[in-house]
């Protein structure tokens, strides 16, 4: 009987589930999706505290690293387990056949890994003057992603990287959502002569392969523009594209909402068409603009990277995932430098996890589809 | 062996199709569904039994079953399928659902026709194309015999310019037209038993009639059993001369079509009958509705199906045990406490 | 038209409704659908106008015209609000939308019908909120009784729809029909997607509600039987034309045109007693786009003759308010029903 | 249909000339023109300095002193002469570049698109039919993984494990002796040594993309009434599975042949630069780094022009596959 009970009371809490608890429902259930919200999240905060999280200053050229291994965590040593993990120190030295610089780990040298430590001096999101870093060691630098051919942190870097490749896909998705949403909307709302320019300018603007079209965009983009000049002129050439998908989905929808019962139904109880708007095509539309959205952003990403990989991109000084690969385009570096991919490493998880995220939210998206 | 297949050779009254305590069950996520719970039926000789119910009353699912063509996740758990065939008896229950024996049966002694006419033909295949294929599968013909049987098949079913509309597509055919070509393709075969589940109730009301008439027609030609299933009482008057009559995946009653109209026992089946409206009679006065709406057969509580909904429901008896069908009259049998 | 002494409550004279066909790159019009064409009737207080056809023949367009839920080609529908008729087609934006509480309407899906995202309360409340009705406690008051009027549990209204079967959805749309006191209610098929038992409870539903609320219905339907049981007066759409409207025994009893016959014949009988010889109506209703010549229904028709090719039949009063579109209405005795 | 292909050719006609707008655009597009990058590339390149007069004598043979759109009616007279002016870097005839390395290009788009699909739709096929089984979940994996790599990092990684394990380099198209040598026997089969690298490069995220939609039409229509039709029938389940509900999904795979091919060539472009082969993407790459830009313009409109004529394939063929789009057609 009280077991009976309370399958009434669930029965009764799903039937008063509001549309975003019950994608919430079906989104739990995505086990991958959830995995790559998390990365996501995880990936983004520590791009915004970039700063905070890097060990190192990014410019800093420790000339005694250069093309410095990864150095491993490490909990063992001989003497057992320690609750502190700690690095080894490198040493440098000469390959006596090859000739070539290698480093191997000083065994006697432990470095311990301190949290909230102080070292190189920065700024946070240019406001706050502060020295003090998430982890780092007292003596000396480290190097968890090895370092570049300058001995420069590419742990530090890849993070500060990350500030410019995620949010170039967030800056770059919003500007093509505004676009998309008032073009697709008009396209969709009023229909005819309007709607079949559109329709014949995405079709037009979808013939040409991207990625040569942002090359030349981008290789007109003038050689002396600041990186945040530069940054908003890659996100405005990604948009030029990007935009084109998302207009199609608002118009689709919205023409399918439009034919609706529902919607007919709230005209004729004399709402207002700005009422029809807020109230039952938004929530409708909503879920699957959010779906929409996330799926655009690894093309954005994917944009940026590439050109940023070419050269017409960002350029050094600015750190972005697709700068930093321009150090990998040599397979022999490579080969010797195998860290030298991190970063590529770090785009594919990216895409990845926006894919799967992507993939549950879509499943999401319908809750009262069966 | 030999001897028993002789003996129902000569006996002209066993019926061409028998079904026994016929169990097929979905195994969902949120439980047991038993679309069909114990179900008997048979379809005798050149006989038309009509099968109505409500949806989700397992009539569907019955006809599905008879083919072994239930969608996953369902699965026939138990019962007997038993069909009458040249002498032979075979068990479709047991047959293997993708093997060849059941292949052999289906589109040749068993075929079947659906309720969409839009959606049960291939878009891009032409009507000519789809009603030779089984006309090559299953008998022994050149591909132009075939053909020539299509057009003379088209030509039965009331297409009036089948050496036009064989190489059409079905887009280019109206509603009436694809279920004529339905039609054509479930017959070319000479099958022994045509399953029509609800052919009729896409179609405007004109055109339900034609393809009554035309079924009608076409069953006392080919001398074929017909199993029909609907939810529209008037359908079934028209057509049946057996109904069966599913409420919840349980054969609610059973009776020629005649008792069923004129002396139904079961509450359902009158409920059923006093809540249609009726042309000329009763106009504008109030209908004798069932009370509430059929559950999900999903997790039912114990006793009668119908408990919940029923005027004559006695607490302490139909909610306390399972009513079994039993024969009233002879040849009408009912599933109710109300004839024990 | 108008035979009695007081105005009918809605008027439709001569309304067209033509959708364009277009085609092709350019979306170049090459036709027009005509849905509806010059379709006139009125409808009385309190009465139920029945409207009867098969898919495609313009009924549902014409019940959304009446209430101006898309806008008609051309005509005019009189509506009688505080003693005046007033022209609904005339009417501007904000006087349209101050007149729609007083015409709702029953959809035929009770899926779609309903706006998933919103809960009992917020449907039925739709119509009060945004015609300034009630707000706040007063709404959920005046919501409650709704529910209760329609057969609901008060303890749902912070339901969503997908809680509900399809005939307690089909409720929830009456009730929000309801809500704002409405004279004049277009139910559009309202009982067609239901099950033959909850189809019954439905009717007796609408048919209370009218009594009640003095409701008057423009009721759309392709099943006679529903048809008959509900309505005082029936008309038949065939091809976006109305080709007969009667009283709905005058109907049954002595149909006037061919099409009404057929109609009435092809109808099954819950009955195998009864099982007869039917008119079996050849071919398919007619193309919309491209109708035949004259009368439409003449290649159907077992009694066409040469005018019926070449001249539209005129739409005439043959008996007392019993309208017909035939060249030979008199002439025929055709066979009802009853 | 004779009249539905004579439209697209027209709408193709327009196209094109809307093409060569943007292409226009875009060699007007940096700071500066033609003359005044001439200058700067004299300047730096030999030290020479240009005086005034001769300045504006340049300016006025090359043209860059009219208005925009006299400018491009003369570029656009040019174009149809199949006069694309001179690559100001190369100092050669942008035309000869192009149709230097445009076979190449075009054979390794067309291999790309034909490992797509060969990849692609037996395996996506596959994962539908046995939904939820090993196989389906490893091709799901592969599919995800396949889209989440750039072109650009699979090249490089391929690369770096090819240099690393096998110990040579897999860029180029041709060996070192074949690099310059002319068409033979021996440089043939050495291209095709070569070849595997770039077209699956190119071809795998189209792949990766193709295996889901393939599977997710595949499954939606195994579920219809017309499959339950064929085994009514009683069809074996194999004819049956590629009799009908495999045709009727490949269909809308069909028709986005054409939208695959702007990605191939964007893919194609950049993987080209990666590897270092002889295509029209690096010719592009390093006309944009030297702002060569009619060289880039007129790269980027022939690029441009090879999807529009895929799309417009596609479009016949789907309308020759598909009854349902025939009769559409036929009727307009």
């Amino acid at each position: 009987m009280k077991n009976n009970k309370r399958k009434i009371s669930a029965e009764e809490k799903l039937y008063v589930a509001t549309q975003w608890q019950l994608m919430r429902r079906k989104f739990k259930k995505h086990k991958l999706a959830i995995l790559g919200g998390t990365t996501l999240v995880i990936f983004y905060i520590l791009a915004i505290f970039c700063g905070f999280f890097s060990p190192q200053d990014i410019y800093k050229q420790h000339s005694g690293y250069i093309y410095a291994p990864p150095q491993r965590i490490h909990f063992f040593d001989e003497e057992g387990f320690h609750l502190r993990p700690f690095v080894y120190g490198l040493e440098r030295k000469i390959d006596p056949i090859t000739f070539r610089k290698i480093y191997i780990e000083d065994k006697t040298r432990k470095l311990p890994i301190y949290f909230f430590v102080r070292g190189d001096k920065y700024k946070l999101w240019n406001l706050y003057s502060t020295d003090i870093h998430f982890f780092g060691v007292k003596d000396g630098p480290i190097f968890l992603f090895g370092a570049d051919k300058l001995g420069r942190d590419l742990f530090s870097r890849n993070l500060h990287a990350a500030r410019i490749s995620l949010s170039i896909g967030l800056v770059g998705v919003a500007i093509s959502f505004i676009l998309g949403c008032i073009i697709g909307g008009i396209s969709g709302y009023f229909g005819g002569m309007a709607d079949m320019v559109t329709q014949r300018v995405i079709e037009f603007l979808i013939c040409i392969p991207t990625i040569p079209l942002w090359m030349s965009l981008s290789a007109a983009l003038p050689k002396k523009w600041p990186p945040t000049k530069i940054y908003f002129g890659i996100v405005i050439i990604l948009s030029i594209v990007g935009w084109c998908g998302l207009a199609r989905v608002v118009r689709g929808k919205l023409l399918e909402l439009r034919e609706e019962d529902f919607v007919m139904a709230a005209k004729i109880c004399g709402a207002t068409s700005g009422r029809i708007i807020t109230r039952h095509l938004l929530p409708a539309f909503l879920s699957y603009l959010i779906v929409n959205v996330t799926l655009a952003i690894p093309n954005m990403i994917l944009g940026e990277t590439s050109l940023s990989f070419l050269g017409l991109g960002m350029r050094a000084p600015a750190v972005s995932w697709g700068v930093l690969l321009q150090d990998a385009q040599n397979v022999r570096t490579l080969a010797l430098h195998p860290w030298l991919l991190i970063p590529g490493l770090c785009v594919i998880i990216t895409i990845l996890a926006f894919n799967f995220l992507g993939d549950g939210l879509r499943d999401a998206a319908d809750p009262y589809k069966l | 062996m030999d001897f028993e297949n002789k003996t129902i050779l000569n006996n002209k009254n066993i019926p061409l199709l028998q079904v026994k305590n016929l169990k097929v069950y979905f195994y969902l996520e949120e439980g047991i569904l038993k679309a069909v719970d114990d179900v008997s039926f048979d379809i005798g000789r050149k006989k038309v039994l009509g099968i109505v119910g409500e949806s989700g009353c397992g009539k569907s699912v019955t006809a599905q079953s008879i083919l072994r063509i239930v969608p996953h996740p369902g699965r026939t758990v138990g019962g007997e399928i038993l069909l009458h065939q040249n002498g032979n008896l075979v068990d479709l229950a047991k047959l293997n659902p993708s093997g060849r024996d059941i292949r052999a049966i289906r589109g040749k002694e068993i075929t079947m026709i659906f309720q969409e006419p839009m959606t049960s033909l291939s878009p891009i295949h032409t009507i000519g194309n789809q009603i030779m294929e089984a006309v090559l599968l299953h008998r022994d013909m050149s591909q132009s015999e075939a053909r020539e049987l299509t057009l003379e098949m088209l030509y039965k079913v009331g297409i009036s310019n089948p050496h036009q509309r064989i190489d059409e597509y079905s887009y280019q055919l109206s509603g009436g037209l694809r279920q004529r070509a339905m039609i054509a393709m479930a017959l070319s075969c000479n099958p022994s038993l045509l399953i029509a589940d609800e052919p009729t109730t896409a179609l405007d009301v004109t055109v339900q009639a034609q393809i009554l008439e035309l079924m009608k027609e076409l069953q006392s030609e080919f001398g074929m059993s017909v199993m029909y299933i609907t939810h529209n009482l008037g359908v079934i008057a028209e057509i049946a001369d057996d109904v069966l009559v599913m409420y919840l995946g349980k054969a609610v009653e059973y009776a020629s079509a005649d008792e069923i109209f004129h002396n139904p026992l079961h509450p359902y089946t009158i409920g059923l009958l006093k809540s249609i409206p009726k042309v000329g009679k009763e106009a504008r006065t109030r209908l004798e509705a069932i009370k509430g709406t059929v559950p999900l057969p999903l997790d039912l509580p114990r006793g009668c199906g119908f408990y919940q909904r029923c005027r004559e429901a006695k607490k302490g008896i139909c909610n306390v045990g399972d009513p079994s069908l039993i024969e009233v009259t002879k040849g009408h049998r009912v599933n109710c406490f109300l004839y024990k | 038209m108008i035979k009695k002494n007081e105005l009918p409550l809605l008027e439709v004279k001569n309304l067209k409704k033509y959708f364009p066909v277009e085609k092709g790159f350019w979306r170049k019009t090459v036709g027009y659908v005509k849905a509806v064409d010059k379709v006139n009737l009125y409808i009385n207080e309190g009465e139920t106008l029945g409207v009867v056809g098969e898919s495609g023949c313009g009924k549902t367009t014409l019940g959304r015209c009446i209430l101006r839920a898309i806008e008609p080609t051309e005509g005019s529908i009189l509506f009688r609000l505080n003693g005046d008729m007033i022209d609904i087609t005339k009417l501007d934006r904000e006087s349209l939308r101050a007149t729609r509480r007083y015409t709702q309407m029953i959809f035929q899906d009770p899926y779609s019908s309903l706006d998933s995202r919103m809960t009992v309360l917020d449907i039925v409340g739709e119509p009060l909120l945004v015609n300034n009705l009630a707000t706040g406690r007063k709404m959920e008051e005046r919501v409650k009784d709704l529910v209760n009027v329609v057969g609901l549990n008060v303890k749902h209204l912070k339901r969503y729809p997908h809680a509900f079967s399809g005939g307690q959805r089909q409720r929830i749309g009456i009730a929000r029909a309801l809500a704002s006191n409405p004279k004049f209610i277009v139910a559009d098929e309202p009982v067609s997607a239901l099950d033959v038992s909850v189809q019954a409870q439905t009717l007796n539903l609408l048919q209370d509600l009218q009594v009640e609320f003095k409701l008057t219905y423009l009721f759309i339907s392709h099943d006679l039987s529903v048809i008959e049981h509900i309505s005082d007066r029936v008309a038949v759409m065939y091809v976006g034309k109305i080709v007969e409207l009667a009283k709905t025994e005058e109907f049954f009893l002595n149909p006037l045109h061919p099409y009404s016959e057929a109609l009435l014949s092809a109808l099954p009988k819950p009955d195998p007693r009864l099982r007869m010889k039917r008119i079996i109506l050849s071919g398919e209703v007619a193309n919309p786009v491209n109708p035949p010549s004259g009368c439409y229904f003449h290649p159907r028709c077992k009694y066409a003759e040469e005018i019926c090719k070449k001249e539209e039949p005129e739409w005439k009063e043959v008996n007392p308010e019993h309208f017909v579109a035939c060249h030979f209405a008199k002439e025929l005795s055709l066979k009802g029903v009853i | 249909m004779l009249f539905y292909v004579i439209r697209r050719l027209l709408y193709m006609i327009i196209i094109l000339f809307l093409l060569s707008v943007v292409a226009f655009i875009i060699i007007q597009l940096p700071p500066g023109d033609y003359v005044s990058a001439y200058v700067a590339e004299m300047q730096s390149m030999r030290g020479e300095r240009l005086a005034e007069e001769e300045i504006i004598a340049l300016r006025k043979i090359y043209g860059v002193d009219q208005p925009m759109y006299v400018q491009y009616s003369k570029w656009l007279l040019k174009l149809s002469h199949g006069n694309f002016g001179m690559s100001l870097q190369l100092q050669r005839p942008v035309i000869d570049l192009i149709a230097e390395r445009l076979p190449l290009t075009v054979m390794i788009c067309i291999l790309a698109t034909i490992f797509t699909y060969a990849v692609g739709m037996p395996i996506g096929i596959y994962s539908a039919i046995r939904q939820y089984s090993i196989g389906d979940y490893f091709s799901t994996v592969f599919g995800f993984i396949g889209l989440a790599v750039p072109n650009f990092l699979l090249a490089l990684i391929l690369m770096f494990l090819f240099y690393k394990y096998f110990g040579f380099s897999i860029g180029g198209l041709f060996s070192l002796q074949y690099m310059d040598a002319s068409w033979s026997v021996g440089k043939f089969i050495d291209m095709l040594k070569h070849l595997p690298i770039p077209v699956i490069v190119i071809g795998t995220p189209g792949a990766a993309a193709l295996i889901r939609t393939m599977r997710g039409c595949l499954l939606d229509e195994l579920r219809k009434q017309y499959v339950i039709t064929a085994r009514a029938k009683g069809l074996e389940e194999r004819t049956l599975l590629f009799k009908y509900p495999v045709r009727v999904a490949i269909n809308p795979i069909i028709s986005t042949i054409g939208w695959t091919l702007p990605w191939l060539i964007s893919g194609g472009t950049i993987t080209s630069i990666v590897l270092g082969l002889p295509t029209t993407g690096p010719l592009l790459f390093q006309a944009l780094l030297k702002q060569d830009m009619e060289l880039a313009g007129s790269i980027l409109m022939i690029l441009s022009f090879l999807t529009v004529i895929g799309t417009f394939i596609s479009d016949i063929l789907l309308v020759l596959l598909d009854p349902r789009i025939r009769y559409e057609k036929s009727v307009v």
